[in-house]
């Protein structure tokens, strides 16, 4: 497949070849960078490291309808999936996260809201040429300019972007776009080279996960757990933005006749989770949350699926109100080893 | 266990007060489309006989468990309604109505826009009926004893009324003997009988009555509790005389130290008494009382060698070392009975009360004509060589009443009828007085007082149309300035001695029993009625009874009226022996409660206290609803963040679907 | 076992018997319900021990457990006990309404290995509801087992559930049944204790046996414990987990025990899978 | 000047009394300028203690936040007090919980800090941005020190404030049972310019300001979980029966969150900013509170968290309340 | 437009004072437009702020929330609350971009069937004019 490149001068044409499918990329909603529909092209923002909330949130919207029906009535309307076209500017830590959550999405039973949109959407991944302070993929097998679960990896040069499609899905873009682009030189190749290389210098955080799998269980009551949930306010941020969390809750709304059953996300970190009818709750404090969390995404999830679930993006270091650092917990997880 | 909710709605043609407006065959069409309905009817007339019969048989046979009925406010049917409910067998609170009388037919003129509206009304109550909860009169038991709380005439009263039906009754007085106002008064109008003659022998009842406890010299302290349970603790003040002992002989004080160099408080200070007294003649019970602040002993730790009272009475009944001693007992009903205060005319300095001796209150001049009053009855002004009998007399009557200056727009219903008498008993005791009363209206509205004053004025009782506006001394005389506004002129007159018709105001200690017992003040300040006029002995408080001039100035009969009808009230409650509590009231989800109160601050009622409970071992405080208090207002549950008290039948999970409705629905 | 079609999405069945086992805040009631499509009827198979979604459309869903034996006809039923929302309004449902149901989910006793085996059921309160089918079963194919023995309690007789069916159980004689509550009441024929003291009293030998045992946390932990006095090793003890879940197929992430799904791995799990897994008694 | 030293050793001998459970502090995040709570158990654990102006937590969040596990049979309750760091602001926060009975006197023993102003770590993110290492931070003279790795930066504090600072008329703890440093003089005022700015807008045009804001709200709840007066041990947005706020997130339901949460926090918001501070999508929530904030001190010249005997707002009233708009 | 937009108005109305005007009014057969439609509670102290939100949120064009005059409450206090509560609310509600029309509160006693006819006909008004609620109702096609 032949790699590309889209002048910076281009860009915006480029950026409207791909909008004639339905097109998502990092825009400010609000305060804050998230993937949106774009509709005014001028808003996209690649230049910032990383969105705040992940592209997760394309797969699997933080609310979806799983059916419709009418009060009185059973018959039963699963909704039209709608259309998910490009998915533009994801980085590679949130590329790899949607392979490994692909991973129980399709486990035994596929998720079939899930997959359509999987299915549908083409990922142009962006390389990460400046990451930030708390990422820390290398140390989960990612790398800034990783290219697993994309179409196409595009870097950003100097003048230009260079295009480098993975899949057919990623070509068939590139031949789309064919007119604003022109084949990449073997300078911008090696450009591209150092620049990937400089980011990895850059990433300074880092963890060694050896033997954490395995063993993590065995920590079950060790004093980490207390003293790290101890300030831990139960937010849920760290998983509501956290690429590889996945857990939902599903609800009926209803509003006059009309009523839905949806799901929505959930976070181990609340209290309502395992909450039971009874009032009996097998994981009554933040103690036993935060080692859920910790543990599910570390051995429980490598047990099912044989990979961490996690891709080392920091958002959950960089968004906890508290400063409960996953690297921090790992470390003296390590030491407790 | 809960079944699922079948439910019949009966719409109503009321004739043709609903049907002309409201097509009522498409709302019966549209009801019964509705989730859970499983009856619907239409018919003339709900209310009827016949309409009921409808709604049971139907709950009979057709299983119903909850009704709708679509007719005319509930405000005008709701009680009808659920009795129909209740002689089926079914709870009467499984009842929602909807209201397509008041609230549509009779305020719509389109026929199109009424039958919408009132299909969303009807669907508004079904989805409410849904979720309705059945609910129970609790029963309550009745304490057969009955608390008074003053022993002036009102409390006399009921406190022999309650007694007599055969109820114990406690009888509570802050001063050391019974009579209140009405044993200060010397003859009464409008029939001029003497106040004593007719007080006494009550007065003597209360002390002689099996089932009445007096406790004079006493103050209500605490009183806590709900309708038929009331828990009340009396402080009983030290008399420093072992009423066991004391015969009332009165030697005590004759040898007093201070004997006559105290002034008498029932005199209004123009007699004098002893530190150890008894206020009047004929005072019950007849105890003497040692007055605290006064007696040497008591405020100097010594008195000559040794008090001259102990050592003078014979039965040793004098105890200094005597202590205030708290009685603590339960009742089922409260009569709040603490009467007035006079409006103190210094307020008013235009009329020199404070400056002119010669300015007396209507009170003061009852002591004087009294024949157990300081003169002997003799109408005497200034003391030893100074006495004089005054010959120009001129009353001023609204004295501190129907006057926005001193805050009191009422009217005190006593003073043009005690000022006539009062003329009148000067006029007969002083031979030759010229009297004249100067006033802006005489309003003599009741039985016999027309009469009465028509009598005075016959008898040469000058009335002058006219408001004083300043009263100063020139030489001797007081004059009176004044405008005549009948003739129109302004006058001085030069009299001898004024006498201020002064109103009536609430006890100065009026807050106590407020805070004591949660009562209520109207605008002007006297204790708040529940209803002006269908609940006029009530307050908000169940089972707390209001009587005589503690509610509103009024006279002796008025006020004995009064009394017997709140000794009536409370003995309804007394003599049934059990008290239903609202239904609709509020409760509490102990194990969502966090205990910060709002709720216990805001209830008008005092129906919610914080209690300590245990939840898993920890202890919290969480808010309880005391039902018997609770009136179901519902205030406590909008105030509640976490929704976790709720009112019965207006629970939030009943009224948000309503809302749905209403908003959903166009 | 990777499907078609949209998981998600229930079945309509509709309830054709209902009636009440228990009384009270926390009543029982059991819901005998058919598919109304014909082919869902033909295709549903469930095992004993598993469970399905059911629901009410504007209300939500419930996990709850199969209580009837696919050898008993093609039906199903359900035993609820109210607890909130969902429940009480499944306790709303009468002969002719409507539910949605889907699963079934979870894994089954092993009712195949366990031929030719002694099996005892230890249930308490509404733990009786996933031992029904196994009872159900083993009593449809008495002939493969060694024998069946019933122990159940609840706090009084008014909260036993299935009371009607003991009888015809005894009246077979083929299965040996032992009833508790936990105080004494008038004309209670049967032990009055708790069901872990029941069991020593019964005292039956591990030898070639499986125990079953379902019901309230803190009675599983001392039936446990007896369970081990009576040299019941590890393998032979069965028992089912309830935790929180949503879809019902592992993807809503609620039901974990360390790291077993209890929607996929369990709710049956034999004491050897469970005692290391600190959580699972939690 | 803050005398850390003297602020561990209060520490070590508070934590070292018998009817003292633990203290709670700040101490040094694990990053930049991060900063963390620190729970105290031991004296040895009072060593990673700190006081700067990087310690922007309310604290007092903790006493309601706790999750009381189950206290076995025949075992008592630990009724041993917790100990707190609190500023100006967070000791409004541990009145009003007192007022409202959230926890009790005698289960705290509060340590007060004169506080002259932490910073928002967003502004000073952006001044120092991709910072790795570890930075400390003190006082300066109308200034902040950041103590960088390639030395000293004085910054004046007006740039890198928090706003809830900038606004602060309550830099001394009101509250507090042993004052930790002296007394520090006031230099914020509030003259609500920010609320103001905004009520001006036509309702157009303030309905797309929120509209943009509500919309991005993920309803976390991490501004609700760590307010010290969001306490509600069944908070009504999780309540599923009556279910007043639908767990979809949408601009409509996230509004009427918003607006829920800011209405019960009416004359109880001490604003200590936690809730804005904590957004990890950065909603502009003190806007909200400080409306409300300002309408209750120019109505009813009432402000919470001031007076432990006090009466809350909302269960309070003035016959003569003013009711211009009432029909 | 062709056909004139009708609002929907919500209304909570204590039982002792507002409802029985409205009552009053009924009986006295004044006529009003049916825009408006009544919830009754017993106090005016029972209705929690968030109905008012809740009531916009599902469809409601306008809200009011109607008492006894102040020092006439049934239960003596309820609308004393409820004055504090609902002039935060407004200031709020408006703070966020809900026109002004759209709330409102009245106290009408059980003597003013004449304010009532009058309060209704104003809240219609104001509601009409607001137009249809738009700003967080509910939004089914988002479904
Ligand atoms: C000058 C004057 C002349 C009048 N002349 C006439 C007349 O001629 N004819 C007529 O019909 N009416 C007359 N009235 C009116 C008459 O006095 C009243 O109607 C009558 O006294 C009212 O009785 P009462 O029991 O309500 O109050 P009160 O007589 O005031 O009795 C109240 C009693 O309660 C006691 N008390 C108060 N507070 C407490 C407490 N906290 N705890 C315990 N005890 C307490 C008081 O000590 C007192 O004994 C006259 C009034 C005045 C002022
Ligand atoms: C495998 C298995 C088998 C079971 N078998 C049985 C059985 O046979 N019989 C039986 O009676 N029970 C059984 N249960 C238990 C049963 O599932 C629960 O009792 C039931 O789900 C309670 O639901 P509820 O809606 O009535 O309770 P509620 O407590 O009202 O609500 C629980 C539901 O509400 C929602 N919810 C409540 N609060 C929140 C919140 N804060 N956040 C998000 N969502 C919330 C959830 O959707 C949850 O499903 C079983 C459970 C499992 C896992
Ligand atoms: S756990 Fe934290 S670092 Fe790992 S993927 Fe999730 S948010 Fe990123
Ligand atoms: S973001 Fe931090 S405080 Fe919030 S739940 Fe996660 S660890 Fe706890
Ligand atoms: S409903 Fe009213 S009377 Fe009853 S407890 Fe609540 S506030 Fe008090
Ligand atoms: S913290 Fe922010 S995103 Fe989370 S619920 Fe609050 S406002 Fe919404
Ligand atoms: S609402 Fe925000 S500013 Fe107010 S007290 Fe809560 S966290 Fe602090
Ligand atoms: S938002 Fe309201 S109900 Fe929820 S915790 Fe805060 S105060 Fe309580």
């Amino acid at each position: 497949m032949d790699i590309k490149k889209v002048r910076n001068e281009k860009f915006a044409d480029f950026l409207a070849i791909l909008g004639e499918q339905k097109l998502y990329a990092p825009q400010k909603v609000g305060e804050s960078l998230r993937f949106a529909h774009v509709t005014d092209s001028s808003k996209v923002e690649l230049a910032m490291a990383n969105t705040t909330v992940p592209p997760k949130s394309i797969f699997f919207p933080q609310t979806e309808t799983l059916y419709r029906y009418e009060m009185g009535n059973t018959e039963i309307q699963p909704p039209a999936v709608g259309e998910v076209g490009i998915v533009l500017g994801v980085r590679p830590c949130d590329a790899r996260a949607q392979v490994i959550v692909d991973n129980l999405f399709s486990w035994d039973v596929d998720d079939p809201y899930y997959k359509e949109r999987r299915d549908k959407a083409t990922v142009v991944g962006l390389a990460c040429n400046k990451p930030c302070v708390n990422c820390f993929c290398l140390s989960l097998g990612g790398d800034p300019a990783s290219t697993e679960g994309m179409d196409l990896l595009m870097t950003e040069l100097d003048d230009a972007y260079l295009l480098q499609p993975l899949t057919e899905k990623g070509e068939k873009l590139c031949q789309a776009a064919a007119a604003v682009a022109e084949p990449a030189t073997a300078e911008d190749l090696a450009a591209a080279e150092g620049l990937h290389g400089q980011a990895r210098e850059m990433i300074t955080r880092k963890i060694e996960t050896g033997g954490i799998p395995e063993n993590l269980p065995a920590l079950w009551e060790n004093a980490l757990w207390q003293e790290t949930a101890a300030s831990c306010l139960g937010c849920g941020i760290c998983t509501y933005l956290c690429p590889t969390c996945h857990c939902f809750d599903i609800q009926d709304e209803v509003e006059g006749l009309e009523g839905r059953r949806c799901r929505m996300w959930d976070s181990c970190m609340f209290k309502e989770y395992t909450l039971h009818a009874s009032g009996h709750n097998p994981r009554p404090t933040r103690r036993e949350r935060t080692r859920n969390r910790i543990n599910h995404k570390y051995s429980y999830f490598v047990d099912k699926f044989n990979v961490i679930a996690c891709v080392g993006c920091g958002r959950c270091i960089n968004h906890c109100p508290v400063n409960i650092d996953i690297l921090e917990i790992l470390a003296q997880v390590k030491e407790a080893l | 266990m809960n079944n699922k909710p079948k439910i019949g709605v009966y719409v109503c043609h009321c004739g043709i007060n609903i049907a002309k407006t409201v097509d009522v065959e498409a709302v019966t069409e549209f009801a019964s489309r509705l989730p859970n309905v499983k009856v619907v009817r239409n018919y003339a007339y709900m209310c009827s006989d016949p309409g009921q019969l409808l709604i049971r048989e139907d709950i009979e046979k057709e299983g119903l468990n909850r009704v709708v009925v679509a007719s005319c406010s509930p405000r005008m049917h709701e009680n009808t309604f659920r009795k129909t409910l209740a002689a089926a067998g079914l709870n009467p609170y499984y009842l929602e109505m909807a209201n397509i009388r008041e609230q549509c037919s009779w305020v719509h003129e389109d026929r199109d826009e009424a039958t919408a509206k009132a299909k969303k009304l009807v669907y508004a109550a079904v989805v409410k009926a849904r979720l309705l909860e059945p609910l129970y009169e609790k029963e309550v038991d009745v304490e057969p004893a009955s608390l008074v709380i003053g022993g002036g005439i009102a409390g006399i009263q009921a406190a022999l009324d309650i007694a007599n039906a055969g109820f114990k009754v406690y009888l509570v007085e802050k001063t050391p003997s019974v009579g209140g106002r009405m044993s200060q008064l010397d003859k009464t109008f409008p029939t001029l009988d003497c106040s004593a003659c007719i007080l006494t022998p009550k007065m003597v009842d209360v002390a002689n009555h099996p089932n009445i406890e007096l406790l004079a010299y006493s103050r209500v302290e605490e009183i806590s509790g709900y309708v038929g349970n009331f828990a009340v603790k009396v402080r009983k003040r030290a008399r420093y005389v072992d009423v066991d002992k004391c015969t009332g002989c009165g030697i005590c004080a004759q040898e007093c130290r201070l004997a006559g160099r105290i002034p008498s408080e029932f005199d209004m200070n123009m007699g004098k008494r002893a530190a150890v007294y008894l206020p009047f003649p004929q005072a019950v019970p007849a105890k003497y009382t040692i007055d605290p602040e006064r007696c040497l002993f008591l405020t100097r730790g010594k008195c000559g060698k040794s008090p001259k009272c102990a050592d003078a009475c014979a039965s040793g009944a004098i105890n200094f070392e005597q202590q205030d001693e708290i009685v603590e007992f339960k009742v089922g009903t409260v009569i709040v009975a603490t009467g007035f205060d006079t409006f103190d005319p210094a307020r008013k300095p235009e009329y020199g009360y404070s400056d002119y001796a010669n300015v007396l209150t209507g009170l003061e001049l009852e002591r004087l004509v009294s024949a157990s009053g300081p003169t002997g009855g003799a109408v005497v002004l200034g003391e030893g060589e100074n006495a004089f009998v005054p010959k120009d007399i001129a009353f001023i009557k609204c004295v501190g009443s129907r006057d926005k200056s001193v805050g009191n727009e009422y009217c005190s219903r006593v003073c043009c009828m005690y000022t006539a008498k009062l003329a009148h008993l000067v006029q007969e005791k002083v031979p030759g007085a010229n009297v004249r009363v100067y006033y802006m209206d005489v309003r003599a509205f009741g039985k016999g007082f027309e009469e009465f004053y028509d009598r005075v004025r016959r008898e040469g009782i000058r009335y002058i149309r006219g408001n004083p506006s300043e009263i100063f001394k020139r030489g001797d005389k007081l004059v009176i300035k004044v405008e005549d506004t009948l003739a129109a002129t302004p006058l001085e007159d030069e009299v001898d001695m004024v006498v201020l018709a002064v109103g009536l105001e609430p006890r100065k200690d009026a807050r106590e029993i407020i805070d004591i017992l949660r009562l209520s003040q109207s605008a002007d300040r006297f204790y708040l009625e529940a209803h002006p006029k269908l609940a006029p002995v009530d307050t908000a408080t169940d089972g707390v009874f209001l009587a005589g001039c503690a509610q509103g100035p009024k006279d002796i009969p008025d006020t004995v009226a009064q009394a017997k009808g709140a000794a009536s009230s409370a003995l309804v409650l007394l003599s049934s022996g059990k008290v239903k509590i609202q239904a609709q009231i509020s409760f509490v989800n102990e194990n969502t409660c966090r205990g910060c109160g709002y709720c216990v601050e805001i209830c008008p009622y005092g129906a919610i206290d914080l209690v300590a409970v245990n939840r898993m071992g920890n202890p919290v405080q969480v808010a309880r609803v005391n039902e018997a208090l609770c009136k179901g207002c519902g205030a406590c549950a909008a105030a509640c963040f976490s929704g976790s008290v709720q009112q019965k039948s207006f629970m939030d999970r009943q009224i948000l679907p309503q809302i749905a409705v209403l908003g959903v629905m166009k | 076992m990777k499907e078609n079609g949209n998981p998600y999405q229930p079945h309509i069945a509709t309830v054709e018997d209902a009636w009440y086992e228990t009384q009270g805040d926390r009543c029982i009631k059991t819901f005998k319900v058919v598919f109304d499509d014909e082919k869902v009827r033909e295709s549903w198979a469930h095992r004993p021990g598993q469970c399905a979604m059911i629901g009410i459309l504007g209300v939500g869903e419930s996990m709850i457990s199969i209580s009837c034996s696919p050898t008993e006809g093609r039906f199903l039923r359900f035993s609820v006990m109210r607890m909130g929302k969902v429940t009480q309004a499944l306790h709303e449902l009468e002969p002719g309404d409507k539910m949605t149901v889907r699963g079934p989910y979870g894994n089954s006793f092993p009712v195949d290995e366990w031929k030719g085996k002694k099996i005892i059921t230890i249930g308490g309160g509404i733990g009786q509801a996933p031992l029904r089918p196994i009872i159900e079963y083993v009593k449809a194919n008495r002939g493969d087992y060694a024998g069946l023995t019933l122990i159940y309690g609840s706090r009084t007789s008014g909260d036993l559930c299935f009371k009607s069916e003991f009888d015809t159980y005894n009246a077979a004689n083929d299965v040996c049944c032992h009833l508790s509550i936990d105080v004494a009441e008038e004309g209670w024929p049967h032990y009055v204790g708790f069901v872990p003291s029941l069991l020593m009293e019964v005292n039956p030998s591990p030898e070639n046996t499986i125990a079953i045992t379902c019901g309230p946390p803190i009675m599983i932990r001392f039936v446990l414990e007896n369970l081990k006095k009576l040299n019941f090793a590890d393998e032979q003890i069965y028992t089912t987990l309830e935790n929180r879940m949503k879809c019902g197929f592992g993807k809503c992430g609620r039901c974990n025990v360390g790291n077993l799904y209890v929607c996929k791995d369990g709710p049956v799990f034999s004491y050897a899978t469970l005692k290391d897994i600190p959580e699972a008694f939690a | 000047m803050v005398d850390v030293e003297k602020l561990k050793e209060i520490a070590r001998e508070t934590v070292s009394r018998d009817d003292v459970k633990y203290l709670i502090g700040w101490r040094q995040g694990t990053y930049g300028f991060r900063t963390a709570p620190h729970f105290v158990g031991t004296p040895e654990e009072a060593d990673n203690l700190i006081f700067s102006p990087l310690c922007s937590h309310n604290l007092a969040t903790y006493l309601t936040l706790v999750e009381k596990l189950p206290v076995p049979r025949g075992q008592d309750p630990d009724s041993r007090k917790v100990a707190l760091l609190v500023k100006g602001c967070d000791s409004r926060a541990v009145v009003q919980q007192l007022i409202e009975q959230g926890i009790g006197r005698d289960s705290v023993f509060v340590i007060g800090c004169p506080c002259r102003g932490v910073v928002d770590l967003k502004k000073v993110e952006a001044k120092f941005p991709g910072m790795r290492e570890k930075v400390s931070a003190t006082w300066g003279n109308g200034t902040i020190i950041f103590n960088l790795p390639n030395g000293n930066v004085e910054v004046p504090r007006q740039e890198v404030l928090a706003g809830k600072c900038l606004t602060c008329r309550y830099p001394n703890p009101l509250l507090s049972d042993l004052n930790f440093g002296e007394e520090v003089a006031v230099w914020g005022s509030d003259d609500y310019a920010d609320v103001k700015n905004l009520e001006a807008g036509s309702p157009q045009e303030r309905w797309s300001f929120w509209e943009e804001k509500f919309a991005s709200c993920m309803r976390c709840y991490s501004c609700r979980n760590v307010c010290p007066m969001c306490y509600c041990e069944d908070c009504v947005l999780d309540r599923l029966n009556p279910q007043w706020v639908m767990r979809s997130v949408n601009t409509a339901e996230n509004t009427a969150f918003h607006l829920a949460r800011a209405f019960h926090l009416a004359g109880r918001c001490i604003e200590c900013g936690e809730c804005e501070r904590v957004c990890p999508v950065d909603i502009p929530i003190m806007k909200l509170n400080r409306k409300l904030s300002k309408e209750v001190r120019e109505k009813y010249a009432f402000e919470p968290g001031l007076d432990p005997e006090s009466k809350p707002l909302q269960a309070s009233y003035r016959p003569d309340d003013k009711e211009d708009f009432i029909l | 437009m062709s056909a004139e937009f009708e609002p929907n108005v919500v209304a909570f109305l204590c039982n002792w004072c507002s409802y029985a005007g409205a009552d009053l009014a009924g009986t006295s057969r004044t006529h009003y437009p049916p825009n408006l439609n009544v919830i009754r509670v017993m106090c005016s102290g029972r209705v929690n702020p968030l109905f008012v939100v809740n009531a916009l949120q599902q469809g409601a064009d306008g809200v009011l929330v109607s008492g006894c005059h102040p020092g006439d409450c049934h239960y003596m206090e309820g609308n004393f609350y409820a004055r504090r509560r609902f002039t935060l609310l407004r200031e709020l509600l408006e703070y966020v971009g809900v026109e002004p029309g759209r709330f409102n509160m009245s106290w009408v006693s059980a003597s003013e069937g004449a304010k009532w006819k009058d309060v209704v006909g104003e809240v219609t008004q104001k509601a009409k004019e607001a137009g249809p609620f738009k700003q967080f109702r509910r939004d089914k096609i988002n479904w």
